[in-house]
């Protein structure tokens, strides 16, 4: 060994010692374990004030107050606002959720025009004015041309100021066609308008109710105001009350149910029918109720001289058990108990609504279970169904009409909503499409304005709303986030997420007292987005003339505070205003039909459809080419209205209804073995509107025949968390008019299931 | 110089789960996320790659329809106590990461010192332990929403459920600004308990005579999970139904029903 | 046989000298290269003067306070200084800096943090100053005391402020404040028998300092 | 071309075989390299594991891995401690297949940690409760021990060994061999069991739990025992490998069949005391936490009793009676039957011990857990066996390993 190689030697291990005994190796060593602790790429959420906003949430129509939780400026965490009347400190899985639509990443930023193919996804930014001039531009376009009424317009609540402005608009512009999203809640309306005499929404004092009846309703799975019934439903378990859920799957209502009754699909009126007869024939009804504040028990005869039916007769002939049993598959003996503890309890409730109730369902149905509660005079008293008085604080004057705007309105409504056939029907968006597409209303559809809803993706038989969609020229979306409708507009005008803006929330649906709300700003807004109410005001100025003038506000929020009046100072502070002495009406002032009496038996009745009552409800398909039926469901875990899931509820889906992109249908282990189906193997779901591949998952919580597709899959515009997955049901069913609201009555569509 | 340090009697925090109420709609897992900063991926329907520090479970009672039964379990980090502290996941943790306090009951879970070896997860029966396979990325402008009291975690660590112990932290903030010696029930609550819509989750000090959880615990209808193995869990179940109770732990078939214990 | 030649050749020395040019080579590099490498200096946004600050609100507490919910406010946030200095106090250019670049334009001074402890510390200022009775000074320092913000200094690699390791790169300390790193806090833990409930180490749970 | 690096008096293959050898062995190992830095890089999601699966493959591959180095430790110990002289001849290459295995576990293990970076806090923050922290320690100070022991080794080499301060120091390091063989032999006592502690103490999972004295439960001592066992067993198993595919006979078979006959009896021993410790688990210890044996062994796809079966009587029963009988030893082919069986026996043992101790469903409502490992899970396995293979033909070329080797292959004199 040479001396340089042997120096080079000494050199390296007098510089390992050195190295060794400087900090050097020790430091980096602990520094680069640091270094992974939190790396440069590792968010670090800072610190800082913690404050709490209250507010509503406007997710679904619950109106549960939130409490949102600050640091510094940004909104951390959403939790249930405790002490309010709704929900009580409760939240949902969506509503805790909220911050990521808020922060998410399909929030439309701002102001967008199309500038590629409808749903290309290419789009321009442009400004508030040049926004609002495209649209007012248009607009004025069709009216000058003399089509005023072939201006259509969707949006998602009722009730309210935003809802009302558009109804507003649209009277001023000349349009019969503003529509808006239908749910159960449409379908007791009638029935209370029926039965009742009354303009009213139900209110049911559940958590009082100590025999609780449900027709499919998923009291845990988001029926009514959700927090609230989960809230009743543990109350009932603290306090031993009953609930028996009539239900052809085994829902997580059936489970936690004292008892699941499980019917076949589509038969509950009859079974409902089929208890009022017990109840009935064995005399067990309320006698004080059914004598003096009802009408058309007993057979009764009109100013005529013409005899009628009444109820007991009607149940009477046609609905013993033996009868009902052998439609509905339920024991007769069954039957009878069920009918002797609903009439023999204290505080008996029997609820309707399929599912969320997020679709109308069929009158005959509602009206059927809700005579269940006058025999048992379940009305306006504690643990009932109470008729709350629809929201009537916008008392605005009617707008001024010029000549275009009158005769437009004069013009038959392109959903069919208006006429003889449905009387009792304000808008029937379900109906929407098959107008379009059919032409029925002699004029053509140019343009859509679409507020806080999702046609395209929550109407049933969605390749026929894409059609109606396709035909209209102009489609102007004020959604705030980029969902399917939003995807297929010509023009967006995005609203701020209701975190950001300040509005009026009518009672929750299903609450037992009159309740407003008002949402406000938790959040300055986080991009370029503007109050729906504010755009709308801008368009209708731009346009001018008589539908300008129809919004004399200087801004949204300035018609907001007008109309809350005197209530503005109490909602601004509380956000809430509840009229804490409410007491519904007495039996005696309750019911305002012609008789005044609650009314069994309406002239709903007399469309010569009664036999059809004794039967399954329609649905669409034949049994011979589609041996199954196809029955949809929902879960608390899938937001299924016009907000898809959140990238948090998406990870809660559970293993037995997606895996990767496939959703699950369930199947009797029965029903598979006869299509040679096993657990998880791909198949292909066809109904007579649409077909998609699913993977089977062997349930034993559903009947023989029966097959079930969860609701809130298959978007597929949304955030990648949530879109792509699974099938849109609404997609593999169609629409099916009930024959006296024209709403979708829909409950299920036959079909077939084969390997792939 | 220094004041008395605060010196209170030993908490034993616990959380009993009322499975009759519990409608398994996923609430609290979704405020468990939320409050602790809990990562999300674009597909997250592999359970066993997925991370929910407090999972539902769905049980099945094995029955043909119509007489098919479900029950939802929620199951959080059931901070054992194991003997003496010794909880499963606790002695076997190399590098002390995770920690038994005799102070609160609380398994503790260090992100910045675990290194990744998953000893714990191997260890637990509960399935309560997750490792971060991934990076958590939140899409643009969602890092906003994330909590500052609650570390983030990166790649390669364990984490799991902690009974949100920064909740504790903080509350104890305006007690010791308030001169107070103790925190008071409502005052520290986990976020699923305070989310849950049912009222289905209590918890509480379960050595406390006057917490919720202190009686609920005695239910004759409680039990816990696995009890057999010796795992001492603090999380305590109520169920009226027999099967549920049933599956709470393994039994030979000739032994007998599940029958109510005193705790 | 050639490595026996080698021993004989008198390179003896030369190899010493060698291994010591290695080491001092490496002692250099180690102890003078590489700390100047690891940290990088930043200047505060400008000047901030304690002592005057000191002399006109009279504690710290004036400043750093407890907000009523219990935690701390740590570094002031503007709305607490424009009390005082909506217009130009005195007639130092930081003044000017401040009244004009902050304050007129509502935009938050961007303070480097000497003290800043990493994500995964929870630090209860309550539980040392409230509960604890402990001065500022005893971690903090006399920074009361300062007339002028000395740089900011953070490591590279870790993005830590250099008080957590300390000015000395062997980590020795003379003052409490000199370094604050986990076996500090634990030390004076152990010391004051705060919360050494550990099962596993009979020391302080993890979760007395961490989140 | 490298004859003047090849120990004398030894025939070595032409560089061309060689090299060919290596180049082809080390695209396998090149292949595992890709896939460990894979790993390294975008982390543990490259590997099939999951929230079940915390451990998988490489944990056992660790444990395989160090039960098979235990020839190292246990013939030193034999020959060293107990005096069983004639093991000199295998000692050293007993070394170096311990020294393979060892680095190879260690390795593992740091592309099996979610922090590699931070892999050092084992040692700086240790839990002393911990069985991985005993093995940590007792792994790596015993891997110092065999690379002490590898060293003296590599000093014989003829270039090396004409330095006279390396030749002094092999010299020297032989003479102290002794100590450091006590000192394996005690640390792989420790670190054998506390490998098997890793199962033993999780007393959540009842497959894995087994009681035991003290804080070691009884797998502890049935890892070392059968790692003693199995060790020399795998040493025999690679030294006819090594003669198969140099075409040599290296030892002679004397000192094959006297540790043959020393992993036989131990192997007798060790498996009449796991089927004690299996009885006893499977009617007082399993049955205490609900669960009968049946139960481990039922409604999945892949564990039946075939496992327990192939365990015990193929890798366990079987090659212990034939390493005790003479003639079975003697047999070229029932030897060489008897140490793959105990290879395989051991194999499984630690496989079951750790992936179907996470496989079993511990809580009644859910199912038993699947696993099969990505192929970065099986490149990064099969990379000490490539990287092992290489070391071996290195050191067989280079060094003079198998002492009798010259004997047994007498070189004739070439000329130049």
């Amino acid at each position: 060994m040479n001396i340089a190689r042997r120096s080079f030697l000494a050199f390296l291990i007098g510089g390992a010692a050195g190295t060794a005994l400087s900090p050097l190796p020790w430091k980096l060593t602990d520094d680069l374990s640091i270094w992974t602790q939190t790396w440069p790429w590792t968010p670090v959420p800072p610190d800082g004030e913690y404050s709490y906003v209250n507010s509503v949430c406007t997710l679904c129509p619950g109106g549960c107050g939130i409490t949102v939780r600050k640091v510094d400026n940004r909104a951390v965490k959403i939790e249930g606002m405790a002490g309010h009347p709704v929900n009580d400190g409760g939240i949902c899985i969506l509503g805790a959720s909220g911050l990521q639509l808020l922060y998410g990443p399909r929030r439309v930023k701002a102001p967008m025009r199309r500038v590629g193919e409808r749903g290309e996804g290419k789009w321009e930014t442009i400004s508030w004015d040049e926004a609002i001039a495209a649209a007012a531009e248009k607009l004025e376009g069709i009216r000058s041309a003399g089509n005023p009424q072939g201006v259509a317009c969707m949006v998602g609540d009722r009730y309210g100021t935003v809802p009302s402005l558009f109804e507003r608009f649209m009277t001023a512009y000349g349009s019969p066609n503003f529509m808006s999203d239908a749910a159960i809640e449409d379908s007791y309306r009638i029935t209370l308008n029926l039965m009742h005499g009354k303009n009213a929404i139900p209110g049911f004092d559940a958590g009082n109710a100590d025999f609780v009846v449900s027709f499919g309703s998923g009291v845990i799975e988001g029926w009514g105001s959700p927090v609230r019934m989960f809230l009743a439903h543990g109350k009932w378990k603290d306090e031993n009350k009953t609930l028996v859920q009539v239900e052809p799957r085994l829902s997580n209502t059936a489970a936690k149910a004292d008892k699941w009754v499980a019917v076949q699909p589509g038969t509950e009126a009859v079974l409902a029918l089929s208890m009022a007869y017990v109840i009935i024939k064995e005399n067990l009804y309320d006698k004080s109720f059914v004598a003096e504040n009802a009408a058309a028990f007993e057979d009764w005869r009109d100013d005529e001289g013409k005899t009628y039916p009444g109820f007991k007769t009607f149940v009477l002939n046609g609905f013993s058990p033996a009868d009902a049993s052998k439609v509905t598959g339920v024991d007769p003996s069954l039957i009878v108990s069920l009918a002797r503890s609903f009439a023999g309890a204290e505080k008996p409730l029997a609820l309707c609504g399929r599912g969320k109730g997020n679709t109308p369902g069929s009158l005959h149905e509602f009206m059927a279970v809700h005579a269940l509660n006058g025999l048992v005079g379940a009305i306006n008293r504690p643990g009932g169904v109470w008729a709350i008085d629809v929201p009537d604080y916008v008392t605005w004057p009617k707008p001024g009409l010029d000549e275009a705007a009158r005769a437009g309105l004069e013009k038959p409504r392109v959903d069919g909503a208006d006429g003889g056939a449905y009387p009792y029907t304000e808008s029937i968006i379900s109906g929407f499409a098959d107008g379009v597409n059919s032409g029925s209303a002699g004029y053509g559809v140019e343009a859509l304005l679409v507020s806080g809803a999702n046609p395209l993706y929550t109407l049933r038989d969605a390749q026929a709303v894409r059609k109606a969609f396709d035909s209209i020229g102009f489609v102007v979306s004020f959604s705030s986030y980029m969902d399917e409708t939003a995807a297929q507009a010509d023009l967006i005008l995005p609203n701020h997420t209701y975190l950001e803006r300040r509005q009026d929330v009518p009672a929750p649906f299903g609450l037992n007292m009159p309740v407003i709300g008002m949402s406000r700003p938790v959040v300055p807004p986080q991009f370029d987005t503007r109050q729906v109410g504010d755009s709308l005001m801008g368009i209708a100025r731009k346009m001018g003339g008589s539908v300008g003038d129809a919004f004399g506000w200087e801004s949204y929020e300035a018609c907001l505070k007008e109309t809350m009046g005197a209530a503005w100072e109490t909602l601004e502070k509380d956000g809430i205003l509840v009229k804490a002495d409410y007491a519904p009406e007495g039996w005696g002032e309750a019911f305002n039909t012609p008789s005044k009496k609650f009314q069994f038996f309406t002239g709903a009745y007399r469309h010569g459809e009664n036999k059809d009552l004794m039967s399954q409800m329609k649905i669409e398909g034949e049994a011979a080419d589609f041996p199954l039926i196809l029955i949809p469901y929902d879960s608390m875990r899938l937001a299924s209205g016009p907000v898809a899931d959140t990238p948090f509820m998406a990870k809660t889906i559970e293993e037995d209804v997606l895996i990767h992109d496939d959703v699950y249908v369930q199947v009797n282990p029965a029903t598979a073995a006869s299509l040679n189906l096993r657990e998880g193997k791909v198949a292909e779901l066809t109904t007579p509107v649409g077909k998609a591949r699913v993977r089977v998952h062997l349930s034993e919580g559903i009947g023989e025949g029966v097959i079930a597709l969860p609701t809130g899959l298959g978007h597929w515009a949304n955030s990648k968390y949530i879109a792509g997955k699974g099938v849109n049901v609404n997609r593999l069913m169609s629409p099916v008019a009930d024959p006296v609201s024209g709403l979708d009555a829909a409950w299920g569509i036959r079909a077939k299931l084969a390997r792939a | 110089m220094k004041k008395a340090q605060e010196h209170t009697a030993p908490k034993k925090y616990g959380m009993v789960i009322d499975l009759d109420k519990c409608t398994g709609c996923g609430a609290c897992m979704a405020a468990c996320m939320a409050e602790n900063n809990v990562p999300f991926r674009e597909d997250e329907t592999d359970k066993n790659l997925s991370i929910t520090w407090l999972r539902v479970y769905k049980l099945t009672n094995g029955k043909k329809f119509p007489n098919a039964d479900v029950c939802y379990l929620p199951r959080p980090c059931m901070h054992c106590e194991g003997h003496h502290g010794h909880s499963p996941c606790v002695s076997v943790c190399p590098a002390t990461a995770t920690d038994y306090s005799y102070d609160t009951g609380i398994v503790s879970q260090i992100y910045t010192r675990c290194f990744g070896c998953r000893y714990c997860m191997a260890a637990c029966p509960y399935h309560v332990r997750y490792f971060n396979w991934w990076d958590p990325v939140w899409p643009e402008g969602m890092e906003k929403m994330l909590s500052p009291n609650v570390s983030v975690r990166t790649r390669g660590v364990v984490e799991k459920c902690s009974f949100c112990f920064h909740r504790y932290q903080i509350a104890m903030e305006k007690v010791r600004y308030e001169g107070r010696a103790e925190l008071a029930e409502d005052e520290y609550q986990t976020a699923c308990t305070q989310a849950c819509p049912a009222n289905a989750i209590t918890f509480g000090d379960l050595n406390n005579h006057d917490h919720a959880v202190y009686k609920l615990k005695t239910h004759p209808d409680a039990f816990r999970l696995l009890e057999r193995l010796g795992t001492n869990p603090k999380v305590y179940y109520i169920s009226s139904r027999e099967w549920v109770r049933r599956q709470g732990d393994n039994y030979l078939e000739n032994e007998g029903k599940v029958v109510a214990k005193a705790h | 046989m050639s490595t026996v030649k080698a021993k004989d050749d008198g390179a003896g020395g030369f190899i010493i000298l060698f291994f010591i040019l290695g080491f001092v080579a490496s002692m250099i590099l180690g102890w003078i290269v590489f700390p100047k490498l690891l940290y990088s200096q930043k200047e505060q946004p400008f000047n901030f003067d304690h002592a005057i600050h000191m002399d006109m609100v009279g504690a710290c507490e004036s400043c750093h306070f407890f907000r009523d919910d219990g935690t701390f406010s740590g570094i002031p946030k503007l709305a607490q200084c424009i009390d005082c200095h909506q217009d130009v106090q005195g007639f130092t250019k930081d003044e000017e800096i401040f009244v004009n670049e902050y304050v007129r334009n509502y935009r938050e001074v961007p303070w480097l943090i000497y003290s800043e402890q990493p994500d995964c510390v929870y630090f209860s200022h309550s539980a040392h100053v409230l509960s604890g009775g402990m001065e500022c000074k005893t971690c903090h320092g006399p920074i009361a005391e300062t007339e002028t913000s000395r740089p900011y200094e953070y490591n590279r690699i870790t993005g830590y402020s250099r008080d957590i390791w300390g000015k000395s790169m062997l980590g020795l300390k003379k003052n409490p404040w000199d370094r604050m790193k986990m076996d500090d806090c634990a030390e004076c833990h152990r010391e004051n028998g705060v919360k050494q409930n550990s099962a596993q180490t009979h020391k302080g749970a993890c979760f007395v300092c961490h989140k | 071309m490298d004859t003047a690096l090849i120990p004398e008096g030894r025939k070595r293959c032409p560089l061309w075989q060689f090299v060919l050898f290596i180049a082809v062995v080390g695209a396998v190992l090149l292949w595992g390299v890709y896939a460990m830095i894979l790993c390294w890089l975008k982390g543990l999601n490259q590997t099939n594991m999951n929230n079940a699966y915390g451990f998988a493959l490489w944990i056992w591959a660790d444990l395989a891995v160090i039960a098979l180095g235990g020839g190292a430790f246990f013939s030193g110990f034999l020959k060293y401690i107990i005096g069983k002289d004639e093991l000199k001849n295998l000692i050293n290459y007993a070394v170096i297949i311990g020294f393979i295995c060892y680095s190879s576990a260690l390795l593992i293990l740091a592309i099996d940690i979610g922090q590699p970076l931070r892999g050092w806090f084992i040692f700086w923050h240790a839990n002393v409760h911990s069985m991985l922290t005993e093995v940590a320690f007792c792994l790596s100070c015993y891997f110092a021990v065999l690379t002490i022991e590898f060293i003296p080794l590599i000093l014989e080499n003829r270039q090396i060994d004409k330095v006279r301060f390396f030749h002094n120091l092999s010299h020297n390091m032989h003479h102290i061999m002794a100590v450091f063989a006590a000192t394996g032999a005690f640390l792989s006592f420790f670190h054998q069991g506390s490998l098997g502690g890793v199962a033993g103490v999780l007393f959540a999972r009842p497959f894995g739990f087994r009681e035991g004295v003290l804080i070691w439960p009884w797998t502890f001592f049935l890892f070392t025992w059968s790692a003693a066992a199995c060790g020399p067993c795998f040493t025999i198993l690679i030294t006819k490998i090594t003669e198969k595919v140099t075409r040599k006979k290296l030892v002679k078979d004397n000192v094959i069949e006297l540790l043959a006959k020393i992993s036989g009896w131990m192997l007798l021993t060790y498996i009449v005391a796991k089927i004690i410790d299996t009885w006893y688990w499977a009617v007082v210890t399993a049955p205490e936490a609900g669960f009968t044996m049946m139960d481990f062994y039922s409604n999945n796809p892949l564990y039946g009793l075939w496992i327990l079966f192939l365990e015990i009587v193929l890798g366990g029963i079987v090659p212990a009676l034939i390493l005790i009988t003479p003639a079975g030893r003697k047999n070229k082919a029932t030897l060489l039957l008897a140490t793959v069986l105990a290879v395989i026996g051991v194999c499984v043992n630690r496989w079951v011990m750790v992936l179907q101790v996470l496989a079993v469903p511990v809580m009644p409502f859910e199912s038993w857990f699947m696993y099969a490992p990505s192929w970065q899970e099986v490149a990064t396995t099969i990379l000490p066996l490539a990287y092992g293979a290489i070391l071996i033909a290195i050191a067989h070329r280079y060094l003079p390993i198998f002492p009798q080797e010259p004997e047994l292959n007498p070189v004739e004199q070439q000329a130049g």
